[in-house]
C-alpha cells in the first residue's frame, strides 16, 4: 500500500521536472526584447486600467459553498458504495439503504432550499 | 529507514508551507502555500496506513476548503493585502504564547508512555471505515447530516442580502 | 535496498506516461483535433506540414520553444509560473490509475491504488486550485474573471461526476479500477457484463447503469472545459479566459494539462462504464483504445454539433439537473441491488 | 530507527503552534480561518495516529478525523460566510477595523 503512494510522491517530482524541462529550454533558447510596453496586460488592446482585483460579487462564493458541502457528502456516500454489496449478503441491505438515503434526503433539503432561495440563481 | 525518510521529507513538506501561511505577508500566497501543507498531512496519513483518510484529506482540503479560501480571498480584494500590514501588533506576545503552549504540549505528549498496541489496521480500509459507519457510528453518520444542512443553510442566509 | 529499485522503476513509468501524454495526449490530440473539426467542416486541416499534416503540431511546438516568456507588470511571477505546472503534473497523476488492459497476462497499469477512483477525483479537484492561481496572478482583470467562471464551472460539475461514480462503484463493491473492470468480466459476446448494461443477476440495472454513464461524461466534458461547456476560454467571452496573459510555453502547459485530463476522462469512462479492456474477439489493450479513442472522438465530435451553454445555463443544468439525477441514480441503483 | 507515535506527536504540536501563531497574529479575518484550519489538521494527525499505534483493532480514530474534515469544512463554510457579510457591510476584513458593536 505504501508502494502505490511512493509512485504517485515519484510522479508528482518527475511530473514538476519533466514539466519545467520545456519551460528551461524556452528560457535557453528564447529571445529577451526587453520593453515596458509588452508587459503591459492584454486589454484587448485598451490601455489597461485600474487594479485587476475582482468588484465584490457574491455569486461566486456562494457556489463555492455549496459545493464545499456537497463535495463532504462524498466522504460518506463513498465507503458506504463500496461496502454496500456486502450488508447486501449478509441480508441487511435494506436496513444500509435506508441509513443512506435519509443522508440524502436530508441533504437534499438542503439542495432544495439552496434551490428555493435563489441562492442557485447566477443573475 | 525509508519509512523515516518518507515521514521526514513529509513532516518538513507539511510544517514549512503552514510557517509560510502564518507568516506570509501577500495574503494569495499565505493561501497557495496552504495547499502543500494539506498535501504534506494526506502524505503522514498514508504513512499511518489511513489511505481512505488521505484520498478524502486530498479531495476535501486541497480540493475544496482550500478553493473556498481562495475565493474568498479573491472576492473580499485580500489580494491587495500586499500593501496593509498583515501582523498585528501582538505580534511577539502571540508568538511566545504560541511557543509556550507547543512547548508544553511537546513535554505532555512526548513524556507520557502511550499504551502502545501491535497490530495493523485492516488493508482494505475503505470497507472497514464504510462498515464502521454503517453500524457502530451509525449516529454520527446521520448527525453529519444534520450538521450539513444546518451549516448551509446557516451560511446562505448570512452571505447573502435578503432581497 | 528495494525501495531504491522501486523509486527507479517509478521514475521509468513516470517519465514513460509523461512522454506518452505529451506526444499521444497533447500532440496527436491537438493534430486530430484540427483534422476532425476540419472534417466535420469538409475541409482540409492541416496538411502542408509532413505527410497529411501530421508533423503539424511537432511544428508548433518548436515554435512554442522559441516563443519569449512574458510576465506582466507587477504580477506574482512565481504563482504565475506553479499554477501551469499544477495543471500539466495534476493532469499526468491523474494517469496513475488507469487500466491499459493485459499483455501477457498481466494487467497493464502504473500502480493499482485501492481507493483509486477517490483518488482520481481528487487529482481532479486540485486543477481548480491551479486555475484559479493561474487567474489570479496574471493581474488582468479578464484573466480573473476568466478564472472565477471557469472554477466556478468546474466546481459545480465535481459533484455529478462523484456522485455518477458512486454507481459502478456500487455495483462492483471496490473503488479499485481493476477491481470495477473485473467486475465487468463476461457476459454475451464479452459485451453483456458492461455496467452501461447493468449487472448480469438483474438487467434493471441497464437504466441506472446508462444513465450514470449520461451524467459521468457529461460531467467530465465540462470538467475540461470543452464545448458545449467552454465558456471560460470562448472567443466569444472574456478576452481568453484565465490564460489570457499566458504565452509560449506556459500555454502549451495548460492545453497538456487539459489534453491529458481530457484523454484521462475518455479513459475512465470506458474503465467505469464499457468495460475496460472486456471486448469479443481483439485482445484487450486494443479494445480499451479503440473505445478511449471512440470517446475522444465523440468529445471533438461534439464540439462542432452543440452550441457554447451561457454560463448560468451551464450551473442551471448542474445544479439544477445532474446533482438530483445523480442522487437519484444513487438510490435506485442501490434499491434495484437489493 | 523506526517511526514511532511520538514522531507524529510531535509534527501535530508543531503544526498546532503555527496554527495558534497564526491565529493571535493576524489580521485579517480569513488568515484567522487559515490559522484553525491548521489547528485542525494538527488533531486529525494525532487522531489517526493513535489509531494506528495505540488502538489498531477498530477505526475510531479514522471516523473522528473524517467528522473533524466534515466540521473543519462546515467551519469553514459558515465562517467564510460571516467574512463576506462582515465585508459587504464595513467594506473590511481586517479584524481590528471591526470594532464597531451596530451595523
Amino acid at each position: 500500500m505504501l508502494l502505490d503512494w511512493l509512485y504517485v510522491a515519484v510522479f508528482a517530482v518527475v511530473g514538476v521536472v519533466m514539466a519545467g524541462l520545456p519551460l528551461a529550454l524556452v528560457w535557453a533558447l528564447a529571445p529577451r526584447a526587453e520593453y515596458p510596453q509588452k508587459h503591459l496586460t492584454y486589454e484587448s488592446g485598451v490601455v489597461p486600467f485600474g487594479q485587476a482585483w475582482a468588484q465584490f460579487n457574491i455569486r461566486y462564493y456562494l457556489f463555492a459553498l455549496v459545493f464545499v458541502l456537497f463535495e463532504v457528502e462524498v466522504i460518506y456516500l463513498f465507503p458506504w458504495a463500496v461496502v454496500f454489496r456486502d450488508f447486501i449478503t449478509q441480508r441487511l441491505g435494506g436496513f444500509v439503504l435506508a441509513e443512506a438515503a435519509l443522508f440524502i434526503v436530508i441533504l437534499g433539503m438542503g439542495l432544495l432550499y439552496a434551490w428555493r432561495k435563489g441562492a442557485l440563481e447566477w443573475v | 529507514m525509508g519509512e523515516l525518510g518518507a515521514f521526514i521529507i513529509l513532516a518538513l513538506v507539511t510544517l514549512l508551507p503552514a510557517a509560510a501561511v502564518v507568516t506570509s505577508r501577500n495574503l494569495v500566497r499565505a493561501a497557495m502555500s496552504l495547499v502543500p501543507s494539506f498535501l504534506g498531512v494526506a502524505g503522514l496519513f498514508v504513512l499511518l496506513q489511513a489511505e481512505f483518510v488521505a484520498g478524502i484529506q486530498i479531495l476535501i482540503y486541497a480540493g475544496a476548503i482550500a478553493v473556498l479560501i481562495l475565493f474568498v480571498i479573491m472576492l473580499t480584494a485580500g489580494g491587495t493585502g500586499t500593501a496593509v500590514r498583515q501582523a498585528n501588533e501582538q505580534r511577539v506576545v502571540g508568538g511566545l504564547a504560541a511557543a509556550a503552549l507547543t512547548a508544553a504540549l511537546l513535554a505532555l505528549l512526548l513524556r507520557t508512555a502511550w499504551p502502545l498496541a501491535a497490530g495493523s489496521l485492516p488493508r482494505a480500509n475503505v470497507a472497514a471505515v464504510g462498515s464502521a459507519f454503517l453500524t457502530t457510528f451509525v449516529l454520527a453518520f446521520e448527525i453529519s447530516s444534520v450538521v450539513l444542512l444546518v451549516s448551509l443553510v446557516g451560511a446562505l442566509v448570512i452571505a447573502r442580502r435578503e432581497r | 535496498m528495494s525501495w531504491l529499485w522501486e523509486i527507479f522503476k517509478a521514475t521509468l513509468a513516470a517519465v514513460a506516461v509523461f512522454t506518452f501524454l505529451a506526444l499521444v495526449g497533447a500532440m496527436l490530440g491537438v493534430y486530430l483535433e484540427r483534422k476532425i473539426s476540419g472534417w466535420i467542416q469538409s475541409r482540409l486541416g492541416p496538411k502542408h506540414v509532413g505527410p497529411q499534416g501530421i508533423l503539424q503540431t511537432v511544428a508548433d511546438t518548436v515554435k512554442l520553444l522559441q516563443k519569449e516568456n512574458i510576465v506582466p507588470t507587477n504580477a506574482d511571477a512565481i504563482t504565475f509560473n506553479v499554477a501551469p505546472l499544477m495543471a500539466a503534473v495534476a493532469g499526468l497523476l491523474a494517469w496513475i490509475i488507469i487500466p491499459f488492459g493485459p499483455i501477457f497476462g498481466r494487467v497493464v497499469i502504473v500502480r493499482d491504488i485501492n481507493i483509486g477512483l477517490l483518488f482520481f477525483i481528487a487529482m481532479a479537484s486540485l486543477i481548480v486550485i491551479a486555475i484559479l492561481l493561474g487567474g489570479w496572478s496574471s493581474n488582468n482583470k479578464y484573466a480573473l474573471l476568466g478564472g472565477f467562471r471557469s472554477a466556478s464551472q468546474m466546481i459545480s460539475y465535481e459533484i455529478p461526476l462523484a456522485l455518477a461514480v458512486l454507481v459502478p462503484v456500487m455495483m462492483a463493491g471496490t473503488l479499485s479500477t481493476v477491481g470495477i473492470v473485473e467486475a465487468q468480466r463476461g457476459g454475451w459476446l464479452g459485451i453483456g457484463n458492461w455496467f452501461i448494461f447493468g449487472l448480469p443477476g438483474n438487467r434493471w440495472l441497464l437504466i441506472p447503469g446508462a444513465l450514470a454513464f449520461l451524467v459521468f461524461f457529461t460531467a467530465a466534458t465540462a470538467e475540461v472545459n470543452r464545448v458545449p461547456f467552454d465558456l471560460p476560454e470562448a472567443e466569444s467571452e472574456l478576452v481568453a479566459g484565465y490564460f489570457s496573459e499566458y504565452t509560449g510555453m506556459r500555454f502549451a502547459l495548460f492545453q497538456l494539462g487539459e489534453y491529458a485530463e481530457a484523454f484521462a476522462m475518455a479513459a475512465l469512462t470506458t474503465v467505469l462504464f464499457l468495460g475496460g479492456w472486456h471486448g469479443p474477439l481483439l485482445p484487450g489493450v486494443v479494445w480499451f483504445f479503440t473505445k478511449m479513442f471512440a470517446l475522444v472522438f465523440v468529445l471533438m465530435w461534439v464540439r462542432w454539433t452543440y452550441p457554447r451553454l451561457r454560463l448560468d445555463q451551464l450551473l442551471h443544468l448542474s445544479w439544477k439537473g445532474l446533482v438530483p439525477l445523480g442522487f437519484v441514480l444513487v438510490l435506485v441503483t442501490g434499491w434495484l441491488l437489493i | 530507527m523506526t517511526v514511532g507515535v511520538n514522531h507524529y506527536l510531535a509534527v501535530s504540536a508543531l503544526l498546532f503552534g503555527l496554527g495558534l501563531y497564526g491565529i493571535l497574529t493576524r489580521r485579517n479575518a480569513v488568515a484567522i480561518l487559515m490559522g484553525i484550519e491548521l489547528m485542525l489538521n494538527a488533531t486529525n494527525i494525532n487522531l489517526v495516529a493513535f489509531n494506528r499505534y495505540v488502538a489498531p483493532g477498530a477505526l475510531a480514530g479514522h471516523v473522528f478525523a473524517l467528522v473533524i474534515i466534515t466540521l473543519a469544512a462546515c467551519e469553514a463554510a459558515v465562517g467564510l460566510a460571516l467574512v463576506m457579510a462582515v465585508y459587504r457591510n464595513l467594506e473590511t476584513v481586517h479584524v481590528d477595523e471591526i470594532n464597531v458593536l451596530k451595523w
